[in-house]
């Protein structure tokens, strides 16, 4: 039995103890690192058996409370959500390590607050990587969101704006995804995906359908910050503070696409595949120009993490593309790009996170120099870096791989061109960051050497997750061919 | 500005009314919505859960899990009240 | 149902909304906010949804308008749109 | 002309629901005050709460609750109940706008704290200065 | 032919080798002599460990090694064949007495930085042998990268605003090129053959239609821009800013070298000569080579900077080895690989020169560098013997490859190609011959006293003899690199 | 309009004996409505939610016929949190629980392990029992909500 509600248990880990976090961490600053860190490794464990469990038997189906499919809430642990599993929690510990630092430096006194909507929005994120329910989704992309403005507006300066302009904007999503449902809702009586997408094709192709799914997809964008839609994220992001800002940003948007892919897999593509004419080309095309609009926004900014935002809505455009692209190549290349961008974020946030921790800021002409004074940070910023680029062995290259390839296979030109100018962007950016980081500034060098540069390292609670991170992001791009053929293929729909 | 908002109001607005039409007629006992799973809620709630009040049986049991959620949304807004505005004491 | 009652909340409903986001003094339109959430309480109430009536009744006429109301005195009851 | 009419008859709740959503929705994107915005906000979700009750509604039906030895002994006919499921998930609904609302609301004194106003272009304004 | 393929660890240990090697080389960041000694440990370890593998690969044989299994059907794998072996030998052989060098060059000048420079060495060296062993196109392409992003700190060594602008060209160009053209070009080649390895005769062949194979061939010579074809040359007279050793070894020997070799690769083991010759292709090879070769040299002559009039007469030399392979005759090819090896070993002779002048003197330009010779025998004599060798003259290595590759032109029947080559060896010895004429014979400029000026150190000269002598005996024993090249080329 | 504001806030709100009195009867009402609606959620109109925001509303009626601190004579802030984290410790512990004793996630008739009944009793029970979470929680967010909000965080006077 234990083995069966693993993956309850993985999910009800945080969510208990962040919690707990709010009754005892007033108590004592101990408590909040020993429940945060116990909850979040615990759960990293268990998503790893799960993973393991889901591979050697196969998905599951698991409803909760014990009530047949479409009455009571249903759960899907196949091998990609198990994967997310493993994913969420595992970035979230590693962030937590950091952010349990740099939130003591931050926002003195309010530990027990911070952590617990931490804890919480974990717990959310591991929900809806669960969850196939359209209502219960809807739910928990309420509380990631809740707790997502929360954790932003604890930010400095013009983070609480940033933060309400989010809330407006999520809002608007979360209003359009629940219409959406609700138009399913109405059509078919059932709120379960998979019992929707049965009785889907019933309906023929009524406007109401599309207009459902139109909904749900532009909430779900709004939600994820694709192209247009994207006015929210840079400032919410950037000016977050760096405990939250090393969390949200690599999982946010990414579990929003994962759960675009599971719209598009469970409900679209079975409803679409009856004789509809799909709208994918146009999605595709939009997917392109939201790929080169960011690059070429991200060209524009003065600030490490800004500019780390703007790359995060490019990198969407790459995973909506390869998702809408519908080709077995280009979705195995997107959800591989789903793992693999929120381990390059989780990397750059955290090593902005430990530059702060010493710099102050990320304004680019306070880098300087960096390389000497931080190395090991820098370094694992560099193998960050070059998985952005997309330079083997780095992770980054192996899903642009099957990105552009899906590309190719379905003659969709402008997205393979869309990919290229963004790394070569990527490039242009992340060097220049590079050699900010590699030259002094103006008063560090004196004459020739600038030996008087001391080391200053981050706290090595912030520099470990780094390293783990940076060798994930190698071991994850050697391993690719493992996480394809083993898990991302097995999920990938037949009729692709 | 404002024209714009307006303008993406209006074709909102237009795009959910015209779907409408798709609809079963209002108050149709009949509608999907209606004989799907709702009616089995109806009909089996009281005799699985013994509470006669429907709503707070699926409320509480069959979608429970959307409800223990919600509780933690709750929680998690005046988390985040406390987080953002409140003052620690010195 | 009786349905001319209906319409006349429905319309009323409306006027409420078209109110709450026209009317120049916030403290105002929050409280028109709050007539009009009770008005759709009366409207679910009277389409057999008692439940959410009940709620609406607590948290969107009460406890929602109060909350806005406070926000209001804590900030400015100016606007200029 | 005509069918277009009865088609309104027929479906007045949607119409006036669209309408409600509306004026949220451009209140939402159109204002510049940030109260007006919750408050567009807040006319949105209530509009969806009124959609999804009205997709709840049957001609003849009664409150979802049952009179319990009754529906023990007899069952329940569906077609004289409401349909619960919308009700269900419009309390969810009204929870999560009331929370959403309470931290915008708190979020807006840091803002107004901040800038000293609730204007989005003065707020602009005095960000850019 | 058969080939004996064994499964072996030895290939990954010889590119880790130096890869860890930086571990050490970094620890001992206070300690110079220790780290030093890490330096030549490691390289006349790698040296050895390439040898030890040469008797089998002569024999025939090979050594493959699988990393990961990373896409369909492309694994990263490392496989010692001939070609590669030809490559490894001569870099991590001169690797040596780089090391060396830079040992004397770096203390004499007393340069910062010292620890990261080494370090950033050994990762270069093991990113050259680690393309010297790919298996696919995909491993090339991940250590041509790695040796793009090691050598940055290199060619920006100064850290000043100079070394700042070259390291932002030479990222430009190189890293744009790879992942501009080269990355595309792999991607459709994955598509249209469904694999990436190497195979002798091509993998190319029968799919796609001609345009197409065309543009990729011009997609990958232009994308491995290491190799300098023009238009793509500007970022190694760039590279000139950083210090001497790293111009001599990487900028003579491995950067370039791994371009030309990655095209060579291209040419042999993707497209398969035949394919190249049916399709009419040699012709744009020969051609974008054969302006190269005559524009680079015609440059060369105009600058003053001896190591710029270097780094040009390099762009023009490269291109005769991608002329070589272009002309799809067996002895074009084998002169072609042949000038892999005489080219490295007469180009670092000439850089080595140039820094132990700079180390002597502090002098960069050839105009202030009248009567010089007179005053630095030693290294002005190996000047000499280094410039005959890259113009082609006989008692010299050079002479080998250029008569080779003017025996090819002939075999191939393209006159137009001998007249390229007489001409561009003419062009040579304009360029070079004053430089060692004025440093003999022409008196020193008014005001400028030579009297101070010494050979420089020890440890700055034995390099740039060795490599001169080795020039010399290449002339009489060259069946080492021979053989290889014909077992590479199937000959 | 300024001067309306400033006259607003310089005098607390609804500072008046009538108001103050009536409040003061009303309030112990209010509370027993509250936890009327909360225990007979299973039979009428009601439950966790809308009973906890009545009782809150009983708070937020106290704070605003009188001062914040009056309300913290009732209910500290530190009570608040308690009962807050309390009321949705309930809930997620009982599901929880129910996965720990060998049941599925939220499968109340798991607990019959404990104490032994009817299952379909115990989802009856169950119900509740998370119903009773479901009010604290709200109930003492809605006041931590007022009152954060009419204080700006400093938790003073409020209004």
């Amino acid at each position: 039995m234990i083995s069966q509600n693993l993956h309850m248990f993985v999910l009800a880990a945080p969510l208990l103890s962040g919690i707990l976090v709010n009754l005892l961490g007033r108590l004592s600053r101990r408590w909040i690192s020993v429940l945060t860190l116990g909850s979040l490794g615990f759960s990293t464990v268990g998503a790893f058996f799960v993973l393991l469990r889901v591979l050697a038997k196969g998905s599951f189906h698991y409803t909760v409370g014990n009530w047949t499919p479409p009455y009571g809430i249903e759960l899907l642990v196949d091998p990609l959500s198990a994967l997310m599993l493993l994913l969420v929690s595992g970035v979230a510990f590693l962030a937590s390590l950091s952010a349990l630092k740099s939130v003591d430096q931050e926002l003195p006194g309010k530990q027990h607050v911070f952590f617990t909507m931490y804890l919480i929005l974990v717990a959310g994120l591991l929900g809806l990587v669960l969850t196939a329910d359209a209502f219960n989704l809807y739910v928990l992309l309420e509380i990631t969101s809740i707790n997502t403005y929360g954790l932003i507006a604890m930010g400095k300066g013009r983070a609480p704006l940033a933060s309400f302009n989010y809330i407006i904007m999520g809002s608007i999503g979360a209003c359009f995804y629940l219409l959406g449902v609700g138009y399913l809702y109405i059509l078919t009586g059932t709120l379960n995906m998979a019992d929707i997408a049965s009785r889907l094709p019933a309906q023929g192709g009524t406007a109401a359908v599309a207009t459902a799914f139109a909904f749900i997809l532009v909430g779900l964008c709004v939600k994820m910050a694709f192209f247009p839609l994207h006015g929210w994220l840079p400032n919410a992001y950037s000016l977050a503070p760096s405990g939250a800002g090393v969390m949200i940003a690599p999982l946010m948007t990414k579990v929003t696409v994962y759960l675009m892919a599971r719209v598009f897999f469970v409900m679209y593509a079975p409803w679409q595949s009856t004789g509809h004419q799909g709208v994918h080309p146009l999605v595709v095309w939009a997917a392109s120009a939201a790929i080169i609009a960011a690059s070429a926004l991200a060209l524009s900014q003065k600030n490490l993490r800004r500019m780390l935002t703007y790359i995060i809505v490019a990198e969407v455009g790459y995973m909506v593309g390869g998702i809408w692209l519908a080709n077995a190549q280009a979705i195995t290349g997107a959800l591989l790009h789903i793992v693999n961008d929120s381990l390059m974020t989780l990397c750059l946030f955290l090593a902005a996170s430990a530059i702060v921790y010493r710099r102050g800021s990320l304004d680019f002409n306070h880098l300087g120099g960096l390389y000497r004074s931080m190395p090991l940070t820098m370094a694992a910023f560099t193998v960050g870096a070059f998985s952005m680029i997309g330079v083997p062995p780095t992770a980054g290259f192996f899903s642009k791989w099957y990105l552009i390839l899906g590309g190719i296979e379905g003659g969709h030109w402008e997205f393979v061109v869309a990919l290229l100018v963004s790394s070569l962007v990527n490039a242009v950016l992340f060097f220049r960051i590079i050699e900010f980081g590699y030259f002094p500034t103006g008063e560090q060098a004196h004459g020739h050497g600038h030996g008087e540069l001391a080391v200053q390292e981050a706290p090595l609670q912030m520099v470990q997750p780094l390293i783990l991170v940076a060798v994930a992001l190698i071991a994850v791009g050697l391993g690719s061919g493992w996480i394809v053929n083993d898990i991302i293929r097995l999920v990938v729909p037949g009729n692709f | 500005m404002k024209k714009i908002a307006l303008l993406a109001t209006l074709i909102t607005g237009a795009i959910l009314l015209y779907s409408t039409k798709d609809f079963a007629p209002w108050g149709d006992p009949h509608s999907p919505a209606s004989v799907h799973v709702s009616n089995v809620y109806i009909e089996k709630s009281v005799e699985q859960t013994h509470v006669p009040n429907i709503v707070t049986a699926i409320l509480g049991d069959y979608r429970g899990y959307d409800t223990m959620f919600e509780t933690v949304v709750i929680f998690s807004a005046g988390m985040a009240v406390i987080g953002v505005l409140r003052r620690p004491k010195e | 149902m009786i349905w001319q009652l209906d319409l006349l909340i429905l319309t009323l409903v409306v006027v409420c909304g078209i109110a709450t986001i026209t009317v120049k003094d916030l403290l105002g339109a929050s409280v028109i906010f709050g007539v009009y959430s009770f008005l759709m309480c009366l409207l679910w109430a009277e389409m057999g949804a008692v439940d959410v009536a009940f709620t609406e009744a607590t948290v969107g006429a009460g406890v929602s308008t109060v909350l806005f109301i406070a926000a209001i005195l804590r900030t400015t009851r100016r606007s200029k749109d | 002309m005509e069918s277009i009419l009865s088609e309104i008859v027929a479906k007045y709740n949607y119409w006036i629901y669209v309408i409600l959503m509306m004026i949220g929705f451009y209140a939402m994107i159109g204002k510049r005050n940030l109260v007006k915005k919750l408050l567009g906000m807040n006319i949105f979700q209530t509009a969806i709460i009124l959609f999804y009750v009205s997709m709840g509604v049957k001609r003849g039906g009664g409150i979802p609750i049952v009179d319990k030895h009754e529906a023990l002994l007899h069952g329940v006919n569906p077609a004289h109940i409401d349909n619960p499921v919308p009700h269900v998930l419009m309390l969810t609904a009204i929870v999560v706008s009331v929370s959403v609302t309470g931290v915008a609301l708190a979020i807006m004194q840091r803002i107004y704290r901040e800038y000293g106003t609730l204007e989005e272009d003065e707020i602009l304004e005095k960000i850019e200065r | 032919m058969t080939m004996a393929s064994s499964y072996s660890i030895a290939p990954l240990v010889v590119v880790l080798l130096a890869m860890l090697g930086t571990i050490p080389i970094m620890l001992s960041d206070k300690r110079p002599n220790l780290r030093e000694s890490w330096t030549l440990l490691v390289a006349v370890g790698q040296f050895l460990l390439v040898a030890a593998m040469l008797p089998k690969v002569l024999a025939g044989g090979e050594y493959v090694f699988t990393i990961a299994q990373v896409l369909p059907g492309v694994p990263l794998q490392l496989r010692v064949d001939a070609m590669g072996m030809f490559f490894a030998l001569v870099a991590s052989f001169l690797w040596i007495f780089t090391s060396i060098y830079s040992i004397g060059y770096m203390r004499t000048l007393e340069e910062h930085g010292q620890t990261r420079y080494f370090a950033a060495f050994a990762l270069a060296i093991s990113s050259t042998i680690g393309v010297a062993f790919s298996a696919n196109l995909l491993t090339l392409y991940l250590f041509y990268e790695m040796l793009s992003l090691s050598t940055y700190p290199l060619v920006t060594h100064e850290q000043n605003a100079e070394a700042r602008a070259s390291g932002r060209k030479y990222l430009t160009y190189i890293l744009g090129t790879s992942i501009g053209l080269v990355l595309p070009a792999m991607l459709i080649t994955y598509s249209l053959a469904g694999t990436l390895d190497f195979k002798t005769g091509g993998i190319l062949a029968g799919v796609g239609s001609p345009e197409v194979l065309s543009l990729l061939l011009v997609l990958f010579i232009f994308g491995f821009a290491k190799a300098g074809i023009m238009p793509f040359h500007g970022w190694l007279p760039a590279a000139m800013v950083a210090p001497t050793p790293v111009s001599s070894f990487l900028h003579g020997v491995a950067v370039v070298k791994v371009g030309v070799f990655s095209i060579l690769r291209i040419i042999f083991d993707i497209y398969g000569p035949n394919l190249l010759f049916d399709l009419n292709l040699n012709v744009v090879v020969t051609t974008l080579a054969s302006i190269t070769i005559l524009v680079a040299s015609l440059v060369a002559l105009t600058q003053d900077n001896l190591k710029r009039r270097l780094a040009y007469s390099t762009i023009g030399q490269l291109s005769y080895m991608v002329l070589g392979a272009g002309m799809v005759s067996a002895a074009g090819m084998m002169g072609g690989m042949l000038h892999i090896v005489m080219h490295a070993f007469g180009k670092i002779t000439l850089f080595f020169c140039a820094g132990a002048i700079y180390v002597a003197s502090g002098k960069k330009y050839i105009s202030q560098m009248d009567g010089l010779g007179r005053r630095m025998p030693v290294t002005y004599f190996a000047f000499f013997l280094g410039s005959l060798s890259i113009i082609g003259m006989p008692p010299l290595g050079g002479f080998i490859s250029k008569w080779n590759l003017a025996m090819g032109a002939l075999e191939a029947g393209q006159i137009t190609l001998l007249v390229v080559l007489l001409v561009s060896s003419l062009l040579n010895a304009a360029y070079f011959f004053p430089i060692v004429y004025r440093g003999f014979f022409a008196q020193p400029a008014e005001g400028s006293s030579l009297d101070e000026v010494r050979e420089a150190p020890l440890l700055v000269v034995i390099p740039l003899a060795v490599t001169a002598c080795c020039s010399v005996l290449l002339f009489f024993f060259p069946n080492v690199f021979i053989d290889l090249a014909k077992l590479a080329l199937g000959l | 309009m300024k001067h309306l504001q400033e006259k607003a806030q310089s005098k607390p709100l609804g500072e008046s004996l009538i108001v103050q009195t009536a409040v003061r009867m009303m309030i112990p009402f209010i509370q027993l409505f509250g936890l009327y609606v909360i225990v007979h959620g299973h039979y009428s109109p009601g439950g966790g939610f809308q009973g906890g925001v009545v009782l809150g509303a009983s708070f937020i009626l106290m704070a605003l016929a009188y001062d914040l601190q009056k309300t913290f004579g009732y209910i500290s802030e530190r009570t608040n949190a308690i009962l807050g984290s309390t009321g949705a410790l309930i809930y997620t512990g009982t599901a929880a629980l129910c996965a720990v004793l060998g049941g599925y996630f939220l499968d109340y008739s798991a607990l019959a392990k404990i104490i032994p009944m009817n299952p379909i009793d115990w989802r009856s029970m169950g119900i509740f029992l998370v119903e009773v979470g479901v009010g604290l929680a709200v109930m003492n967010i809605m006041v931590s909500l007022f009152w954060d909000i009419s204080s700006g965080g400093k938790m003073d006077e409020g209004l």
